[in-house]
C-alpha cells in the first residue's frame, strides 16, 4: 500500500512534464520566455505559477494571431531570446504555415548560416475526443516534408519532459507534438530524478524487446503497439516495440537494426495515412533493410478522412490495439 | 419602438429559441448526453437576431465556433441542430460537424467554423457569388472579436472593400477571447475603427439591444444591395457563461460581480421583454400574454428538438467514411 | 520540311495548355470565372485576352492576400460559381493553408455533404530557375496528406490540358500544380483535336512499354525517366515508365500492375524526400505488391534541403536523368 | 534644409550606392552575368535612406523581394551584396540567398524575404528582444503597398500595438504591385490611414524627399525608444523600372508617359542634389565638388563589388548542404 502510493508518486505525466520542462528551463536560462494564447489563466494546465514566477515581460498572451507569432518568435530567436511558444492545438499551425517554412524552416540556411533559431513550438494533436475535424489534425507529416525544423512526438510523460528541455537548448527551431490521448494516465512514467534530465533528439527507445515483428510506434500509436504486444505475448508471439520519439532526426540506424533482427515490421501512426510518418518509414526501411524484410511492411494509421464529431464515428478511423494485433499477424501471416 | 409588431415579435422569438436553445444544451451535458463542451451564445442573442433578421432567407451566412445562436436565428430548425449536437444521424450535418461546425445550407448557412476566423472569407465569396450572379443576395458575416486579430480577416474586410462586395462583417464583441479580455490582445478598443482602414463605414451598436442591431445591419444589407459595398457592424454584448460549457480554467481570469453586473443590468431577454411591453411596436401595443405564448411555443419547439435529437439513431459507422467528395449520381 | 513543321505545328505545351483549358471551359460554362494575381497583364503568360473575351466580373486580380483568395474561391464555389485561382506558384500556398485544409477540403466532410466546391487552385513549382528557397517548393506532398483534396500532377502540355479541363468540371476542389521546368519545349506534346480534350482523374499513363524496371515519375520527373529510359535502353535495358498525372486519387493497380511484371521500382519525385509521393508509393507497393518484389524500391527525389540560389549548388539537389539510371542499376544489381 | 551636412551627404551617398549598385546589376543582367532577375529599388531610394539612417546599425531590420537598398542603406558592404547577386562563394549568404534573400546580421539585417509579407512579424519580433533584454533597440520593417494586403501584416500591428513594441513599420508604396495599380488592390488610397485601427500613429511622406521620410522615421524611432510603441510611415513613391529588371509582361498595364514623369521631375538623386546645393546643410553650404567627389566615390565602391563579385569563387557544392541546422561545434 506504502509502496504502491511511493510508486505512484513517482509517476510523470504529459502535463506536469510540460510544466516542470519549461519551469526549469525558465530558471536555468533568463533569455528563455514563454508565450501563448490563455497561457496566464493556465487554460491548457501547464502553466501554473509562470506569471507569478517568470513576469509578464517573459510570460505572454498572444492575441488570436498564429502566423504573426510563429513569425514574432522566429525574429525574437534571431535577436537573442529562445521564446517557448504554446499553439494549443496542432490544427492552429495551418494558420501559420507560411511562417513556419519560410521564416522558421528557411532562415539559417537562405542566409547563409547567419541566423540561429533557438525556438520551441509545442501543440497538442487533439484528437480522439469529440473536437472534430477542425481541432483533430495530426500534421506533423507535413512538417516532415520541410527541411529545417526537429519534430518530436513523445509518447510518455518523462520522454516528453527530456525531449522538451534539450529543444529549449537546441538552438534550432523545434515542434513538439504532444499527443493528448496521452494527457492522462496513458502518458504517465517514472518520473525521472533532479532538472537535468535531458534526452537527445534522434535516439529511438525500445520500450519492450521481442524478436519476431519489429512494431514502430509514434506518440499515441507506442500505447497501441504495447497494448498489442501484450495480447499477443499471450499467443507466443513476441514483438519488439520501437518508439523513435523524434522523427526529425529519425533514429533509423535503431529501425534498421531490429527490423534486421525481426525480419518483419508495422508502423503504428496516427496521422492520416497517405504521406504520413508511416509511409516514410516504410519507404526507408524498404530502401536500406530490403533485404532482412521477410514479409510486407504494414501501415497502420489513420484513414484518409477527416475527423467526424459523433463518439459512434470518430474513433474507428484512428489505429487501436485490434488493428495492430491484426497487422502483425498478417505480417507473420497467421491470417489472410 | 420603430419596428412593426411582426418582426419585433420575431425578434423575441428568435432570441428565445437560442436562449431555450442552450439552457437545454446545459442540461443535456448536466445529464452527460452531450459529447464534448458547447460554446454558448447565452448573453449575445439580441446582437445576433437583429443582424440575421436583417437578411433573407436565402441571404449567406458564415460564423464560428460559438456558432448555435447564428443557424437558430437564421431559421433552421431546431430538430436537426439539436441531433447535430448529439452526433446523431438526424443532425443537419449528419453528426459529422457537431457543436462548432453547425451548417444549414436550407437558410443561407454556409457553416460555422472551428478555427476561429477561418470562415470570414467563405463569406466574401458567397458575396462573389452573388455579384457575379447578380443574384442580389448579401452574405453576412459572423466573427468574435478575438478573431478581428486573425490576418484573414484583414484579407477579407480589404478583398469585399476592393471589391465592392455585399458583404456584412458583423463583429460580436463580447469583451473577451477566452481567459484574455479584448483590450489587452486588441490595440484598440471598438474593432469598427478598423472599419476606415478599408474605406467602409464602421459603426459599433449595443449588442444587448436587438432593436439598433437590427437597424444598422438593415441599413448594410441595403447599402450592399445597392452594389455600394460591405460594411463592418461591430455589437458590443457580454459572453454569460464560461468560454465553453464544461470547461474549467485553472485561474480566474473574470470577477465574477462582472459577470453577476451583466445577468442582472443587461440580459436581453428580459431587457428587450420590458421594452416591448413598456414601449409597444410601431403598429401597436404588445402584451404579456402574447409574449408569454411565444415563449411558451418556443418551449415546446425545443422540447420537441431534444426528444427528436433523442430519438435520432446514430450514425452507421460507414457514415465516417461518405461525403469527403462530392460522388456523381450515376444515372440508372 | 513541311511534315516537321506541321508536326511541330502540332505540338501542345503547357502555357497553351492552360490557355486552352480555361479558354473552352468558360466558354463552356458562365458560373467559371478567373481569379489571380496579376491575371489581367498576363504576367504568367497563360491568360491572353481572357479580360476582352469574359470581362472583368469572371476576370479578376487579386491582391496580395493569399488566404482570403483561397477562402473566397471556396464560398463562391458553395454559392453557386467555378472558380479557377490562378494562385501562380506553389510557395504561395503556405500563405493559404489553413483555408485549404479547414474550408477547402473539410467544408464538405464537416458538413454532411451539404457543401460542394467545383472549384480549382493552379500554381507553379517553380524550381530549378535560381529563384531559391522561397518561390522553389513541391509541396504536393504536404497536400496529399489532407484528406478531401484531388490532385494533379501533369508531365507534359496534352495531359495538362486534358487534366485541367476535367478538373473544372469536377464538382470537387482540384489542385493543379505545374511543373515550371515543363513550361519550355520539355513539356510539349501532341496537340489533341477539338475541345472536347478530357482526362478523367485517376488514370495513369504509360509514355513506355518495359520489361526490367518501372519507373514511376511525377511531374518533370517522367522527363527525366524517359530520358533514363533511353539511355538504359542502348545498354539493353528495358524500362517502363508510367505517369500516374494524378497522385489523388492515384491509379495504384497501374503501378501495381506494371510493377507485377518488372518486379522492379524506382519512383522519380521532385519533392523533397521525407514524406514525399516517392515515399507514399514505396510504401504503398511494399505493402500491396510485396510479393512482386525482387529489389527495395528506390526513391530518386530531391534532397531535404530548401533550394539555394547559386546556379552552382542548386541542380544538384533534384532528381536528374543520371540519378535515374544509376538507380536503375542499383536494382538490377548492375552495380552497388 | 534642417538637416547638418554630414548626415545630408550620408543620405546622398547612400542613395547613390543604391542607384549605381543596382545600375551595375542591370549591366551584369546584360552581360549575362545575373543568374537570376532582379527587383529594382531604383526612384525609392530617398525613402529607403531616408528609413534607415534615423536608425542606428544594431538596429534591427526585415525587408521583401526588392531588396538590395535595404540593406544597402542600413550600411551593408557592397562586395558581400554584389557577391550574393552573382551566386557566389563570397556573397553575405554565400550564394545560398540571392538577390531577393540578402541578409547581413551584422548591421542588423535580419533578412529579406521572397515571400511578400512574410519577413514583417520577424521584424515584430526583433522588437520583442529589444524589450524584454532591455537594449534600447528599435526594428525597421520594409514592405511594399502590397504587402499591405497580406494577413500577416495585420496581425502584426497589432501585436506590436498592444505590446507597445520598438518597431517602425515602412510602406514603401511605389503604387504599383506587379502589374496592378495600389487602388484597385487596396481599398483606401493611403496605407497610413490603417495605423488608427491599430491605436498607432501613421503618417505618409513624400517618398521622394529623403529629409521628410528621415524625419518622420527619427521622430517614430524616438517614440518607440521611449517605449510608446510601433508607428506607421508610409512614403509615396515610385518603381522607375518593370517588376523585375528582365520580366517581359505580355500586357502593358501602366502608361510610359507615366513612367517617364516620374524620371524627369521626380527623380529623387538629382532632385536631392539640387536641394543640397540651392539650400545647403544646416551647418553651412555644400558645394558641387564635394557631391561630386562622393558620386566618384561611390562609383569606385561599386566598381570594386562587381570585380570582387566576379572574382569570388563559386560555392563548392558540397556548400548546398551546409546550413540547413545550427550544428555545435565539438570542442577540440
Ligand atoms: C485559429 C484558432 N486559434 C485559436 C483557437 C482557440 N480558440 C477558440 S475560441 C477562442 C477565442 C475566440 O475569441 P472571439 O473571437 O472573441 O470569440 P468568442 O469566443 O469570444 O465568442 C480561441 C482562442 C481556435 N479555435 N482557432
Ligand atoms: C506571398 C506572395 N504572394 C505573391 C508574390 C508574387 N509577388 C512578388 S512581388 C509582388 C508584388 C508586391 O507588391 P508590393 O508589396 O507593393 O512591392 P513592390 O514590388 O511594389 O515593391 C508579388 C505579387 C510573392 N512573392 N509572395
Ligand atoms: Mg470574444
Ligand atoms: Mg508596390
Amino acid at each position: 500500500m506504502t509502496v504502491t502510493s511511493a510508486r505512484r508518486a513517482a509517476q510523470l505525466g504529459f502535463l506536469q512534464a510540460i510544466q516542470q520542462a519549461q519551469h526549469e528551463e525558465m530558471t536555468r536560462d533568463e533569455r528563455v520566455i514563454l508565450m501563448g494564447q490563455d497561457l496566464r489563466a493556465n487554460v491548457f494546465g501547464a502553466a501554473q505559477g509562470f506569471l507569478d514566477d517568470f513576469g509578464p515581460s517573459r510570460v505572454r498572451d498572444l492575441p488570436l494571431s498564429e502566423a504573426a507569432s510563429v513569425g514574432l518568435a522566429a525574429g525574437a530567436a534571431m535577436a537573442g531570446l529562445r521564446p517557448i511558444v504554446d499553439l494549443t492545438v496542432a490544427s492552429f499551425m495551418f494558420c501559420a504555415m507560411d511562417q513556419f517554412v519560410s521564416q522558421v524552416a528557411k532562415s539559417r540556411y537562405m542566409f547563409g548560416g547567419q541566423a540561429r533559431l533557438p525556438v520551441v513550438f509545442r501543440q497538442a494533436l487533439y484528437y480522439h475526443g469529440g473536437t472534430a475535424a477542425h481541432h483533430a489534425d495530426r500534421p506533423y507529416p507535413m512538417f516532415m516534408n520541410v527541411p529545417g525544423l526537429k519534430i518530436m512526438v513523445p509518447s510518455n510523460g518523462p520522454d516528453l519532459k527530456g525531449l522538451l528541455k534539450t529543444a529549449i537548448r537546441d538552438d534550432n527551431p523545434v515542434l513538439c507534438f504532444e499527443d493528448a490521448t496521452l494527457w492522462g494516465r496513458h502518458g504517465r512514467g517514472p518520473a525521472p530524478d533532479g532538472d537535468d534530465h535531458l534526452i537527445p533528439f534522434g535516439v529511438a527507445s525500445v520500450p519492450r524487446e521481442g524478436s519476431d515483428v519489429t512494431v514502430v510506434g509514434i506518440g499515441g500509436g507506442v500505447r497501441h503497439a504495447l497494448d498489442a504486444a501484450a495480447d499477443l505475448a499471450a499467443e507466443g508471439v513476441s514483438v519488439e516495440v520501437v518508439d523513435p520519439r523524434t522523427l526529425v532526426p529519425m533514429d533509423w540506424p535503431a529501425i534498421l537494426a531490429s527490423v534486421a533482427k525481426t525480419g518483419r515490421c508495422v508502423v503504428v501512426d496516427p496521422a492520416n495515412r497517405t504521406c504520413s510518418a508511416a509511409s516514410e518509414i516504410a519507404a526507408h526501411l524498404v530502401e536500406e533493410g530490403f533485404a532482412s524484410l521477410r514479409a510486407p511492411v504494414l501501415r497502420v494509421t489513420s484513414d484518409d478522412m477527416h475527423v467526424p464529431f459523433s463518439p459512434k464515428l470518430e474513433k474507428q478511423i484512428y489505429p487501436s490495439k485490434e488493428k495492430v494485433v491484426a497487422a502483425v499477424r498478417r505480417v507473420l501471416g497467421m491470417e489472410k | 419602438m420603430d419596428l412593426k409588431r411582426e418582426l419585433a415579435l420575431e425578434l423575441l422569438r428568435r432570441m428565445l429559441r437560442i436562449r431555450l436553445f442552450e439552457e437545454a444544451t446545459i442540461d443535456l451535458f448536466h445529464a452527460g448526453e452531450l459529447p464534448a463542451m458547447v460554446h454558448l451564445s447565452i448573453g449575445q442573442e439580441a446582437a445576433i437576431t437583429g443582424a440575421c433578421l436583417a437578411t433573407e432567407t436565402d441571404d449567406y451566412m458564415t460564423g464560428n465556433h460559438r456558432s448555435h445562436g447564428h443557424p437558430i436565428a437564421k431559421g433552421a430548425g431546431l430538430d436537426g441542430l439539436m441531433a447535430e449536437l448529439l452526433g446523431k444521424a438526424g443532425g443537419v450535418c449528419k453528426g459529422k460537424g457537431g457543436s462548432m461546425h453547425l451548417a444549414d445550407f436550407s437558410v443561407g448557412s454556409l457553416g460555422e467554423s472551428g478555427i476561429v476566423g477561418s470562415a470570414i472569407p467563405v463569406a466574401v465569396g458567397a458575396g462573389l457569388a452573388a455579384d457575379v450572379l447578380g443574384t442580389g443576395r448579401v452574405a453576412l458575416c459572423f466573427f468574435g472579436d478575438g478573431a478581428a486579430n486573425e490576418g484573414v480577416c484583414h484579407e477579407s474586410m480589404n478583398l469585399a472593400a476592393v471589391w465592392k462586395l455585399p458583404v456584412i462583417f458583423f463583429c460580436e464583441n463580447n469583451g473577451w477571447a477566452v481567459s484574455v479580455r479584448a483590450t489587452e490582445l486588441t490595440s484598440v478598443e471598438n474593432i469598427s475603427v478598423r472599419a476606415a482602414g478599408y474605406g467602409m463605414p464602421g459603426v459599433t451598436v449595443d449588442g444587448q439591444d436587438p432593436v439598433a442591431t437590427y437597424e444598422a445591419v438593415a441599413a448594410a444589407v441595403a447599402r450592399a444591395r445597392r452594389g455600394e459595398g460591405p460594411s463592418l457592424v461591430e455589437a458590443r454584448t457580454y459572453r454569460f457563461h464560461e468560454h465553453a460549457y464544461g470547461l474549467r480554467v485553472k485561474n480566474a481570469y473574470r470577477d465574477q460581480a462582472e459577470v453577476d453586473e451583466w445577468w442582472r443590468e443587461r440580459d436581453p431577454l428580459p431587457l428587450f421583454r420590458r421594452r416591448l411591453l413598456d414601449e409597444g411596436a410601431a403598429d401597436g401595443p404588445v402584451d404579456a400574454a402574447v409574449l408569454d405564448a411565444i415563449e411558451a411555443e418556443v418551449r415546446a419547439e425545443v422540447g420537441a428538438a431534444v426528444e427528436y435529437a433523442r430519438q435520432s439513431p446514430y450514425p452507421e459507422p460507414e457514415e465516417a467514411y461518405r461525403d469527403l467528395y462530392h460522388v456523381e449520381e450515376v444515372p440508372a
